[in-house]
């Protein structure tokens, strides 16, 4: 199956006693699901991990750290596509940076929300392209709506 | 003695009130908006009072049905906790008034440190030392202008009603400063409903060093020691020690002196916090004083042995200081890290539904939680998950303490900012202990870390797994609500 | 220092050794037999080898598994715990020739504690006195019946290689003298393997108080003050303190000597602990000594401030004692009370799987657990599944704040002696401070409580509901495993 | 229903706002099922309960207390009706202090079993009277195995 965590998307295999990443094959023993969530013994290193899923989406606590991950879709809403970036609250757009076209950077700031009080910079989550700017400065924004579609 | 305390708060500052009300044999009562019914505070105390429906302004910060609720609760005592109507003096007012015990500074030492420039002026005359800045008389932009040349670049415009680092900007030239004077007054509006501002030379790299100081109606004012809370983002504390590694004794005593007289110059009586700033040619300066319990008490009990609330409580029905405490001496090191909901890439605060939680515990470890596995976190409220607290014989102990802690904590279905804290305990520049309040800006960026192997497999076999997924998944999906990735999933901004 | 410790043991010591070794940068190796595998403490740690099949004889118990496992994980020290093999000298042995660190006192002082016969003679030649018994030599029926009039009724027959009071009987009459021999002897030879047996004169009503001692290889030998163990059931620790409310200062210091004097008679390295016998008229008598960590050691470390397990990991790395240990002072007062899995009318153990579990928190509260959401219990080992450890300023506060802990301890699924801590914290005897090993056997008689209403209501609500049951049901039901009613539902005893 | 605890038997009617026990109606308020746990306002007094069911098993925790529920059954294996006192681990039978047909009361001691290099008091949970007695002293039984049958 195919599963993507921070924009990244690999191809995943099970099998009874093994797991493939992107065609790399890797021994997999589990060693107790038990109180403390699984252990997995990969390639004979052993990792500690608890796993809960949502429908489409995964988190996963690993040895310490989460990660998040959610079944890559082809359609073209799917990640590794494009993707939108929305507003993470209500507020208001105080300004934008950016022009639709426009080639960015990730970590670059393309737009920065006003809300709660305080300014919120949108950063690029990629190296990406600016395909959509729906609003522009002053425009007040629902939660989730749309700001940036890059592709 | 109070009978039954409402605490007018929530999260895990709610919860840790009533953990000591309980064992005073104090009834506690909680309130809620209708939003927060199931909340974890509401589930962990003998009594409950709704405050209706309606966001923060209509029910945490609503002071007629907070009184109300005292009223139907039957209470005797409110506690408000921090932030909310903490440091709001009308509402100590209306408590006082409705005949119930006000846990909690006059409302005329609220009024006092909490205006800003009135504050700065008091500690002036006072003789404790405050950062240079803008004359109090000075409002319009042409005053501000000429003051910011007296004082010299860079200078910070500052709300006089703000706290929290709320509208807050720095200048270093002066064309820039009438655009910036607009910005501050239209933000402090917004979040004060008083567009006054005021300037203040702007440190660079200072030491965030703050002092708990406690007084009594006899009279009795002394100070706690202090809590270094340099470790700061967006001006928003992260992780905060104690004893400081910034001070060495006379320092230290000077300043614990200057904190005892900013609480004498207003009288004060209860818990309070004197805030100061620390140059680097070790001048310090009075920055503000916070006149509630403060977020990050727990260091102070723990290296102290005490329990602050209860000390407020006792305090708030009459009671003198336990005598032994102008004798107090620190024991060891202590450690708070804050957890919060948000983006670990972006830092911007995260909602949804906890679907697995799972505290550290252990030697040394206390956690003060606002949370648990079930609960719901939305953007309406503070991010503030939870704290954990570790103590520890000495600073290197305590801080491999809080990472084996840290490493414990389970937290999934809505992110956090632990792997910032993890960075933070791994920061060479704080194992050094010499660190200033950019430490955070200098840490390398958080970026998206690569799942390991081991955990795309995990990822597939829950995928693999029936739709409830494994059992904690189920449980989370069973415990109901509505689905948080409905709320979240658009933006995977830096995702 | 220690690279990779092998912990030899399983349940709540296991993960607590675990942490402080994470802690120190030492990678902890859990062993688990079989049946163990999804134990919660193997799941806490970066290793895990498994010791195979069968019971705890075949498993926790076998010194060649042990030390294989020790090898097979590269380990080079090894920490034995509580109980199991934590005070067989042949283990001790064993690892040392392995070329591991072990970590805990010699094999000869493990074995002249552990012959409770030769420890007793020890002692009256170190000056330590112990409680008036039979001569070493006498054996049979004759000779001990001889020293028992000797001594005077009632006596205890113990056995020699005892411990944990197993195969102990009070003996009140001659005549019933032979029958109780013939009975200790029997218990003895199946628990210990050796069926020598020798008289005790019987102290009504004594304090049971021990001194934790350390000592290093540099010849520092000191002792860390009390813990007051008096609250007994079937001669098992249930709850214990310290301070301990039966000592005063002079008193304390006596005992405080004799412990260390105890100690030295054997030359002792490591952190040991020194039982004593306190009667009504204030005479103390040697018990006998545990070389190893107590179950209770917890109430020391926050009382002192100090980490046993990392100060045991360092002696046993040869480093010596840290110099302030010398002049540490208790700070508070501190309680543990122990969480069995037992029938709350019976007190017989129970097995079962925890559907739900949530542990206290908050301020001064710390939780060692081997347990958690989704554990198996079983009957095979030793039933303690958490202990609680609060401290605060004074007796009173820790005593309201164990009972506020108790009362957010939720554990459900497997039932537990719980509603029995609760009585003993409420017990006026208890309350006084003036109790002894005998405060148990005199509370109210346990009853199955009736159920109030809502419980009935509660009950018919989860019954009414889809056979998964609400959220939490259907995480424990999801959580697999056999289902725990099918191994206990047959004997409701006292239900 | 009927529900059973503790040899208690209640006869529990639920309906939207109410409840009734052996009859006796109780107004029900639901105040939250929420992170904590739900709570629930009884008659006007609120009590938090947890309330977790396994097949024909409820446990209950109630402001504190935890109590044992079961499905009452009409069956003669059900509770009320009379029940077997099984072996709650595998040992052997130290002692026997009773006979069959022999009334006792509840708390006394009706066999004493060793086991775990402990003796454990069997004793009656209720009054009754001895139906079986299936042991003899002496004989070794494994967990579960029936020690006294009441009725």
């Amino acid at each position: 199956m195919r599963i993507e965590s921070g924009g990244r998307v690999r191809d995943v295999r099970l099998s009874a006693e093994a797991a493939s990443l992107d065609g790399k094959r890797h021994v997999v023993r589990v060693e107790g699901e038990g109180a403390a969530g699984e252990v997995l013994e990969i390639d004979g290193t052993r990792h500690r991990v608890r796993a809960v899923r949502r429908g489409d989406r995964v988190s996963v606590w690993c040895d310490g750290d989460v990660f998040e991950f959610a079944t890559a879709r082809k359609e073209s809403s799917g990640p590794g596509e494009h993707e939108d970036l929305r507003a993470p609250m209500p507020g208001r757009i105080r300004k934008v940076h950016v022009a639709e076209g426009e080639s960015v950077s990730k970590g670059q700031v393309l737009l920065v929300l006003e809300a709660m009080k305080m300014e919120h910079a949108i950063r690029a989550p990629r190296d990406a392209a600016v395909r959509r700017l729906p609003h522009r400065e002053g425009d007040l924004v629902e939660m989730g709506a749309p700001l940036v579609e890059l592709s | 003695m109070i009978r039954r305390l409402l605490i007018a708060n929530r999260g895990e500052i709610a919860v840790r009130i009533a953990r000591t009300a309980r064992e005073m044999g104090i009834e506690d009562v909680a309130v809620y908006s209708e939003a927060d019914a199931g909340a974890f505070h509401v589930g962990q105390m003998a009594a409950a009072v709704s405050l209706g429906p309606g966001g923060p302004r209509e029910t945490y910060l609503s002071v007629p049905r907070l009184i109300e609720a005292a009223r139907r609760a039957k209470a005797d005592g409110v506690h408000p906790g921090y932030g909310f109507l903490s440091e709001n003096a009308d509402f100590a007012r209306a408590v006082d008034q409705a005949g119930l015990v006000w846990v909690g500074p006059s409302p005329e030492a609220i009024e006092q440190m909490g205006d800003k420039v009135r504050s700065r002026a008091k500690m002036r005359e006072a003789g404790v030392p405050v950062v240079p800045g803008s004359d109090p008389k000075a409002a319009t932009d042409a005053e501000l202008a000429a003051e910011a040349v007296r004082i010299g670049f860079p200078v910070l415009v500052k709300a006089a009603a703000g706290g929290g680092g709320k509208g807050m900007s720095r200048v270093d030239r002066a064309e820039d400063l009438p655009a910036a004077l607009a910005e501050a007054r239209r933000l402090a509006a917004s979040a004060f409903g008083d567009e006054k501002v005021y300037l203040e030379k702007l440190l660079e790299r200072p030491h965030h060093v703050e002092f708990q100081i406690f007084g009594d109606r006899a009279g009795h004012l002394i100070h706690l020691f202090e809590r270094e809370c340099s470790v700061q983002r967006r001006h928003q504390k992260i992780v905060e020690e104690t004893p400081s590694p910034a001070l060495e004794g006379a320092l230290r005593s000077r300043m614990a002196e200057a904190a005892v007289e900013a609480g004498r110059a207003v009288g004060y009586v209860g818990a309070g916090t004197v805030e100061l700033l620390l140059d680097e040619k070790r001048n310090f300066y009075f920055l503000e004083m916070n006149t509630r319990l403060q977020v990050e008490h727990p260091i102070t009990e723990v290296t102290l042995g005490i329990d602050l609330v209860r000390a407020q409580l006792e305090v708030a029905a009459g009671r003198t200081l336990p005598d032994h405490w102008a004798r107090l001496t620190p024991r060891g090191h202590a450690i708070e890290l804050r957890l919060y909901a948000e983006d670990p890439v972006t830092s911007l605060p995260r909602s949804g539904e906890i679907i697995e939680y799972v505290e550290p515990a252990g030697p040394g470890v206390r956690v003060d939680s606002g949370v648990s596995r079930g609960s719901r976190v939305g953007l309406e409220f503070d991010p503030l998950l939870a704290k954990l607290v570790v103590s520890a014989p000495d600073r290197r102990a305590a801080i491999e303490r809080a990472r084996r802690a840290l490493e414990e904590w389970v937290v999934l279905g809505v992110e956090t900012n632990g792997a910032m804290l993890a960075a933070v305990l791994r920061s060479p520049e704080f194992l050094s202990g010499r660190y200033a309040t950019d430490l955070v800006s200098r840490l390398p960026a958080a970026d998206a870390l690569e799942p390991p192997s081991a955990a795309w497999i995990a990822a597939a076999r829950a995928f693999a797994s029936a739709p409830a997924g494994p059992p904690r998944a189920s449980a989370g999906a069973a415990a109901g609500g509505p689905d948080p990735w409905g709320e979240s999933s658009g933006w995977r901004i830096g995702a």
